[in-house]
């Protein structure tokens, strides 16, 4: 006892500690603002997926991230939580029971977390690659069983409903989009607290040991399936708070749409993409989801193709996702050895622009050749009208790409090494702390 | 019922038998150990020392006989049902949670005990006890500067402290270590045994080693395996003094081991 | 027959052995010593082309600096690292397969050799190698790279977690090799059986050797011991 | 059942199972040796019928039938050496992600050089027509030629694993790579050449596959996920298992197809009341051949919970 | 309204499984605005926003955001109910909540018969014959066939395979009660790889005619194993026998053994099969969503009609409105928005003579058999249309 040296007061949990009100604060105002700043119906349509989709990919991350588990079903419980939202929904509005529809969300959650005590059961009992694989079966199960039940599912169809019913909620109809992606940013930002909080809980810390050790974790007394059983039904219930949101904002759910194995697929992606090791990670990852999913198709017919790359080179590259790059400049800011790369990261961008314009003109290109040649030869990309029967046009391209790849080359040898030695000198920073 | 006349021991082994397919490993081991005693268990490589371990703290399922644990009998139970009775062991391999701090990882050996089971209503920050014993815990076994290191960038003579931590963090009662200096120098062996003395004051104490100064330095008593077999319980001089024991383990070594002596 | 010349060795960034240089010759057991952290093992990983490594490194003529620690390990040099390594998920059997180079055909060592300096592997010959005790594990480890047929062995604390006999019987051993004709390079922590069974010793500290000699010229030498070997 | 209906179902149980068999071989090698989920795997299976297409076209099928899959099995190892080998050290997750992004990115290519609709790439004079008939139903002599493949890729893949130290060295390599790499093992070769050499049978089952099937883009993602039950079932790191689970499946899902029983008749028979209006109706009513299918999934999920191991599988991550 | 541009969003899949018959399509209005808007009636210019819904109705629901965004008050779509269903409940949304912003629908090829019962719409136009219809004509054709004595009757397991089902064996037991359904099977959709043991089981029931709506790989899979097996003398009624693919792999085993009904063939001479050709020696694809010609023809003599492109005028125009597409007299359903017009029954055989267009290259092609006018094929609805109260 006499060993004590901090107080108990030292660790207490201060929420109202000036990082975290700042911090906090600040993804409050960005989710109040966001619409008022991105006004078309379409950018409000993607915020208020985002809105949802960072719930989703959150809670993925209680289970990937969080406690290892590599689940290929996680669109099960997303997806059944919408089928019961909707149908919550449904019997509200016939009259039937009397949930307001700011708890249909709460409702979808309850459901999804059902489904994971349900199938939870089994799946968790095993962990590592049987786990996944246990996941991806009861997800292929689930989604083909929900085309031939059509009486729940609503076949190929759907289920739809119409969220404004009873009596308007203070003069909110939630007709208008705009009242619902508020519903979703305040459901949004409670989640996102809830399950920041939940990794600072007893049962938090005990799901990292199991996913860094679970042998050990049953000999400090804990029965490690317990442990992700636990955490697979709070998982299961913000997922399917994530899904009530998205039922309320499509005011249609489908089988093939909400439970397929693509839909679980693109969780764990993008989990990964926005980086599982972080705590905030994930809401990267459901904002570039939306993009991707949206914004890129739309923009260009080769999506696929874009997303492919970025992705492979995004692993190759950046295994621990877009959280850890910002993590590393962090943490490099914090020793105050980031000011010397403002520079290269300038010139990193400015490098980039011909190597991903050239690029991107000549698959635009091929892709116009494929699928727009109904429209005659010329694309428009850029504002710069390309030719694809002009040799000027690929050539050009071509050329722009391989001076930017030259350049970019250059550039990012120089940073590799610069970065080398920033990071060499943090170490003997640290190391030096340490002794002292 | 003979539990209820005789004195209850700590632990106690009745028959114990495991076999792995056809080679029978473990082939009827009884040993009674009582409360309070430190007991070294020695004996050749693959006699089964670390064998009986598994089968004390439920990783491996006897195949026959029994396991008792102040009377109680634990053969069979999970692991982590044999934690909660008070039994708590480390491994001949350093077994911690690589991505977790040092107090993290204490703080996990911890919560348990304290009646933190799979509790996701409190903040951990708020849970006093836990914080206090964690402090004192880290402090006791010297890692009090690396607090917030992650397990896997300690040394690894820090890992076999932390090892030993996380082994004595739940409070239980009997403590099983499995070689717990091995892959240390003399320097820290010392200190390390020292540390060990110091952390099980009043507890039961079983340890695996190779390293007679260490197994002289800190057993009350002495078991030797060979083959599956007890072949001698006894104080650390008579042991040494069997000839069996000579034969079967020591080897010319004893004196070696005698110069080394502590 | 090995050569090292003012060897440096780095981890990532941070710089490990600062110019080592010893020769081992051919039929010689020579003992490497020194305090933990010393850099001994790093030493012994610098040979094996496993470790970023700076100088002159010549075996058998060649030079085998930054050379691929297979090519390495095809000219003749077995390595038994300090922590085992063994194969955990493969049997005792397959363990020792791995060990083989090519067919095997033409190797001083067969699996009966091993077996017959080792019974105890024998007996657990189709036993997965990771549920193997600590002390199996060790013994089997040393019979892996005997597979290899190779001309000089670096081994890395061979006794650790051995059983005292144990322990004698691998001294035994070791000289057994010598009489083949085979060089050892013997790391070890346990000063007595290395001073016994060593010809030449080296002693180590902070990245560099600072003694060469007989053994019992270092037992002569006490301030050496008391500087870099013991307490 | 008659006799009749008996026998054919089983021969198409099994040439099914044998299907199934060719098309995971490869993945089997991979997957159970390497432990790389490899999601593009059926990328390589279309992108093998595709080039076979082509190839057959200038120089004939016989030829293509060896130098598509030799193409392919060189894609894979360009893959391997260039991206996965990098991304290795990070673990098996994302390993599996970059095979991912690889299949969208094979996907495209695809579509882009053959265009999005299904190609005519048709069976050779030699394998076209029936090669036997069996109470007047036709076997068809390019489903015989599957068989054929199936059984020479389960023998060649198992000299390899049993003839040569490959296999040792793989799984070796994936604990302690360095020490391997002590021993004397090019372990990035062999790396490269076991994926590689993955590819190449999936290649070839592409250039089977691809003209007695269809060879359209969307063939990759058709058959993506059975493959995986295949060699689950049959255990990791078994390839015998997964022969046996293949076969299995095959056989089993044929046969499903033609019980027209449900749960619903099923209660019926033992008297028990069952009408629209039962709870669960449309489930109990579910016949198992409308699930036939699916139930490779059911048969997933059933095993790990209960053998995890895979039947004859001998480990479990 | 003249020299106007309509912006009309096509909102189907350019990605996953039906890629293929979504690129064509797009293709196919690509090409044929290029023509309507050389002759327009109305003197509008067509142009078409082509986005990718991945068929997915959640995808589609963003699409179509993104398409209104960008000024498309025309949305087209065809493959899959589920998304045209998302589509009309939006619409129906946004058309009462954002007056001044009204979108009109039209569905050229999506065939559940729920779009125009239960949950029709004003906003909605259907162009392709319903499920039910083509039903209605093809037991008709049956009917009179005498040597049709044992059907089965096959489909993926999700509504349309369902209602082709459904709809199969009411209007038999209508029309020849004496018919026997020797067997039903429904399968998952797009997971069938072998179609043997369905042929096995086919075969096994004696059955002389299959009727199908499977489309994509689950028809080529299942009429190609049929070739295999050797099951020559069984007839295949089905519903989508010229989407991308089916051609090929049906190829001259198939020949006529394969019937298809729908709104049209490639052989119908006239100006369709003139662009059909065209089509095919620009594109090196087939024409085959002819109704893309009848839904442009509908809305440039709509806008004409109505001297205006705003939804709110056009959607009045159009219920009931009669006009003349490639197939002959067709009328816009005022009750339903069902487009009423003939349908055909085709057999799958060589090309060549009165019938020379080959499809895919296969030298085979669809020949008509019959052809049903729109009565016969015409289906009650029990739509109760709600239209905007002004
Ligand atoms: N799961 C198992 N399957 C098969 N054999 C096993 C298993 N576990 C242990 N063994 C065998 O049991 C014997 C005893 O092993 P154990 O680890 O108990 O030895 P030990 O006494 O701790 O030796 P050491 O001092 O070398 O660590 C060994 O021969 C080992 O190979
Ligand atoms: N993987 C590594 N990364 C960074 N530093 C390392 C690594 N391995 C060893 N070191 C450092 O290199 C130095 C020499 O280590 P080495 O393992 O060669 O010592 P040793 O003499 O073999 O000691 P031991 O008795 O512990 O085996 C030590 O300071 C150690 O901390
Ligand atoms: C175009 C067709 C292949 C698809 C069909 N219209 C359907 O609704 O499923
Ligand atoms: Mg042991
Ligand atoms: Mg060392």
């Amino acid at each position: 006892m006499s060993t004590m040296t901090t107080s108990p007061a030292y660790y207490r949990f201060k929420p109202w500690n000036l990082g975290r009100i700042i911090i906090w604060s600040l993804f409050a105002i960005v989710l109040i603002v966001a619409p008022m700043i991105f006004k078309s119906s379409l950018a409000l349509t993607m915020l208020s997926q985002m809105g949802y989709l960072i719930i989703i990919c959150l809670s993925y991350n209680i289970l990937l991230g969080q406690g290892g588990m590599l689940s290929f079903g996680h669109a099960v419980y997303v997806g059944l939580g919408s089928f019961i939202a909707i149908h919550a929904m449904n019997l509200a509005g016939k009259g039937g029971w009397p949930i307001p529809l700011v708890l249909i969300p709460i409702v979808g959650g309850l459901a999804g977390s059902f489904f994971a005590i349900l199938f939870g059961y089994v799946t968790t009992k095993k962990s590592g690659t049987t786990f996944a694989m246990i996941t991806l079966g009861i997800g292929e199960l689930v989604a083909s069983m929900a085309l031939m039940f059509p009486g729940f599912f609503g076949g190929e169809g759907g289920v739809t409903t119409d969220r404004v019913y009873g009596k308007p909620f203070f003069g909110i109809t939630f007709g208008p989009q705009n009242q619902v992606y508020y519903l979703i940013a305040v459901y949004c930002f409670i989640c996102t607290g809830l399950m920041y909080a939940f990794t600072g809980t007893p049962l938090g810390r005990i799901l990292n040991a199991v996913r860094d050790n679970p042998e050990r974790v049953e000999f400090i007394g804990y029965n490690t399936q317990r442990v992700r059983y636990f955490a697979f039904i709070i998982a299961g219930f913000f997922a399917g708070i994530g899904g009530g949101l998205a039922a309320i904002n499509f005011e249609i759910v489908n089988a093939a749409d909400s439970l397929n194995a693509f839909r679980s697929g693109s969780y764990l992606l993008f989990t990964f993409l926005g980086g599982a090791v972080f705590f905030f990670g994930p809401i990267i990852g459901a904002v570039l989801l939306v993009f991707a999913a949206v914004l890129l198709s739309e923009l260009t017919k080769a999506w696929q193709l874009y997303f492919g790359l970025v992705f492979v080179f995004m692993v190759m590259f950046a295994p621990g996702g877009i959280a850890s790059l910002i993590m590393m400049n962090l943490r490099v800011a914090k020793f105050g050895k980031l000011n010397r790369f403002w520079g290269l990261y300038g010139a990193l961008v400015l490098t980039a622009i011909p190597v991903v314009i050239g690029a991107a003109a000549i698959i635009e290109m091929i892709y116009h050749i494929q699928l727009n040649s109904a429209l005659g030869p010329t694309l428009d990309f850029m504002r710069v009208t390309l030719d694809t029967s002009s040799f000027m046009s690929w050539f050009g391209a071509a050329l722009i790409l391989l001076v930017g790849l030259g350049l970019l080359e250059a550039v990012r040898r120089r940073f590799v090494r610069l970065w080398g030695h920033a990071q060499e000198e943090i170490e003997a920073e640290i190391k030096r702390r340490e002794m002292a | 019922m003979s539990n209820v006349q005789n004195k209850t021991h700590a632990i106690e082994l009745k028959g114990l038998r495991k076999s792995f397919g056809k080679t029978e490993i473990i082939r009827g081991v009884d040993l009674a150990v009582e409360a309070g005693d430190r007991v070294a268990i020695i004996g050749p490589n693959g006699a089964g020392k670390s064998t009986l371990f598994n089968l004390i703290s439920g990783r491996l399922a006897p195949t026959s006989g029994e396991v008792l644990l102040n009377g109680k009998r634990i053969d069979g139970m999970r692991p982590f049902e044999i934690n909660r009775l008070g039994l708590s062991r480390s491994f001949q391999i350093t077994n911690i949670f690589p991505k977790l701090s040092v107090f993290e990882n204490l703080r996990c050996g911890v919560l348990w005990s304290l009646g933190y089971r799979y509790t996701f209503l409190r903040f951990l920050s708020n849970l006093d006890d836990a914080n206090e014993r964690t402090e004192e815990l880290i402090h006791q076994v010297g890692l009090g500067k690396k607090r917030d290191v992650l397990a896997v960038n300690l040394t690894y003579a820090e890992q076999r402290a932390l090892e030993i931590g996380v082994t004595i963090a739940g409070g239980a009662d009997v403590i099983l270590l499995d070689e717990p200096t091995a892959g240390m120098s003399k320097t820290e062996t010392q200190h390390f045994i020292s540390l060990i003395k110091q952390v099980t004051v009043g507890k039961t104490l079983l340890t695996v080693e190779h390293d007679m100064g260490v197994v002289f330095g800190l057993a009350d008593k002495i078991a030797v395996v060979v083959y599956g077999e007890v072949i001698a319980f006894d104080t650390p001089a008579a042991v040494r003094a069997n000839p069996r024991v000579q034969e079967a383990y020591l080897g010319s070594a004893v004196a070696d081991a005698q110069g080394a002596g502590h | 027959m090995l050569k090292l010349h003012d060897i440096h060795a780095y981890y990532g960034k941070s710089h490990v052995l600062h110019g080592v240089s010893f020769d081992v010759r051919p039929g010689e057991i020579v003992a490497l010593l020194g305090r933990n952290g010393s850099g001994r093992s790093t030493t012994a990983k610098a040979i094996m082309g496993l470790v970023h490594a700076e100088g002159k490194l010549h075996w058998k003529e060649q030079d085998i600096l930054r050379r691929k620690a297979y090519e390495i390990a095809h000219l003749g040099i077995g390595y038994v690292p300090e922590n085992r390594d063994i194969f955990p998920k493969l049997t005792v059997h397959q363990n020792l397969l791995l060990g083989q180079k090519g067919s095997g055909k033409g190797s001083r060592w067969s699996f009966d050799d091993m077996y017959g300096m080792f019974p105890r592997l024998k007996e657990r010959q189709h036993t997965e190698a990771g549920v193997l005790s600590g002390g199996e594990q060790q013994m089997l480890t040393l019979c892996r790279t005997l597979m290899g047929d190779p001309d000089l062995i670096i081994i890395d604390e061979p006794t650790e977690g051995l059983a005292p006999k144990i322990v004698e019987l691998v001294g035994q051993y070791l000289r057994t090799l010598k009489d083949k004709g085979i060089s050892v390079l013997l790391i070890e922590q346990k000063l007595t059986i290395a001073m016994q069974i060593s010809d030449r010793a080296l002693v180590m500290g902070h990245g560099s050797i600072v003694f060469d000699g007989t053994p019992d010229s270092l037992r002569a030498d006490a301030a050496i011991r008391k500087e870099w070997l013991e307490v | 059942m008659t006799v009749e209906f008996f026998v054919i179902s089983l021969l198409n149980g099994v040439s099914y199972g044998l299907l199934l068999f060719m098309l995971s071989s490869g993945l089997t090698l991979i997957f159970s040796m390497m432990g790389v989920l490899n999601f593009a795997h059926t990328s390589f299976y279309m992108l093998g019928a595709y080039l076979a297409y082509t190839i057959s076209g200038v120089v004939g099928f016989w030829p293509a039938l060896f130098i598509a899959p030799l193409l392919v099995g060189a894609m894979g190892a360009a893959f391997e050496r260039y991206s996965l080998r990098r991304v290795h050290k990070y673990g098996h997750v994302p390993e599996l992600l970059v095979t991912f992004g690889l299949s969208f990115l094979i996907l495209e290519v695809v579509q882009l050089v053959w265009g999005r609709s299904t190609v005519p790439y048709g069976l050779p004079t030699q394998l076209q027509g029936p090669l036997f008939t069996l109470f007047g139903t036709q076997f068809p002599k390019s489903r015989s030629f599957i068989m054929l493949v199936a059984l020479l890729m389960l023998l060649s893949v198992w000299l390899l694993l049993t003839r040569t130290r490959i296999g040792l060295v793989i799984q070796a390599a994936l604990k302690h790579p360095e020490m391997v790499e002590a021993l004397g093992h090019n372990v990035p070769r062999v790396f490269m050449l076991v994926f590689g050499g993955g590819a190449a049978l999936a290649g070839l089952a592409g250039v089977v596959g691809g003209n007695t099937y269809v060879t359209e883009p969307a063939m990759a993602a058709s058959v993506g996920s059975i493959i995986f039950v295949v060699v689950v079932v049959g255990g990791l790191g078994s390839l015998a298992g997964a022969f046996l689970a293949s076969l299995l499946i095959g056989i089993v899902q044929t046969f499903a197809v033609a019980l027209d029983h449900s749960m619903a008749t099923g209660l019926r028979a033992m008297g028990v009341a069952v009408t629209e209006s039962t709870f669960g109706y449309p489930l109990l009513n579910l016949t198992i051949s409308q699930v036939a299918p699916i139930l490779p999934y059911l048969f997933l999920v059933l095993i790990l919970i209960f053998r995890p191991k895979g039947l004859l599988g001998t480990r479990e991550d | 309204q003249k020299g106007e541009t309509v912006k009309v969003a096509w909102l189907d899949p350019l990605s996953g499984l039906m890629a293929a018959v979504g690129t064509n399509q797009l293709k196919t209005y690509q090409f044929l605005t290029e023509e309507f808007n050389k002759k327009n009636a109305a003197g509008v210019k067509f142009e078409i926003i082509g986005i990718d819904n991945k068929l997915s109705p959640q995808e589609t629901t963003s699409a179509l955001r993104s398409a209104m965004d960008q000024g498309a008050r025309y949305v087209l779509q065809g493959n899959g109910s589920g998304a045209a269903l998302a589509i009309i409940d939006a619409l129906e949304k946004n058309n009462a909540r954002n007056p001044g912003k009204e979108v009109l629908y039209v569905n050229y090829a999506a065939v559940d018969p729920d779009l125009t019962n239960s949950k029709c719409s004003y906003w909605h136009f259907r162009l392709d014959a319903d499920t039910s219809m083509k039903m209605e004509a093809l037991t008709t054709f049956m009917k009179d066939q005498p040597d049709i004595k044992k059907v089965y009757i096959i489909g993926q397991n999700y509504s349309h395979g369902v209602q082709v089902a459904k709809y199969a064996k009411e209007n038999l037991a209508r029309k020849r009660p004496d018919i026997q359904i020797v067997g039903e099977d429904l399968h998952p959709l797009a997971q069938v790889r072998d179609f043997a043991p369905y042929i096995a089981k086919i075969k096994a029931s004696g059955a002389d005619s299959v009727i199908t709506g499977n489309w994509g790989s689950d028809l080529a899979l299942l009429i190609k194993a049929a070739n295999d097996a050797g099951l020559n003398n069984v007839k295949f009624f089905v519903y989508y026998g010229s989407v991308s693919g089916t051609p090929t792999a049906m190829g001259a085993a198939s020949a006529g053994k394969v019937y298809q009904v729908a709104y049209g063939h490639t052989n119908m001479g006239g100006e369709i099969q003139r662009l059909g050709t065209e089509f095919t020696k620009r594109f090196k694809e087939d024409l085959y969503t002819q109704s893309a010609y009848t839904a442009l023809t509908m809305l440039s003599e709509a806008f004409a009609k109505a001297k205006s492109t705003d939804p709110v005028k056009v959607a009045p125009v159009l219920e009931g409105m009669r006009f003349k597409s490639f197939n002959g007299d067709v009328e816009m359903r005022k009750t339903d928005h069902q487009l009423q017009q003939g349908l055909y029954i085709t057999k799958w055989d060589k090309a060549g003579g009165k019938y020379p267009v080959d499809e895919e290259g296969t030298g085979y092609t669809f020949v008509p058999v019959k052809y049903f006018e729109p009565y016969v094929a015409s289906t009650p609805t029990t739509c109760e249309m709600k239209r905007p109260s002004s």
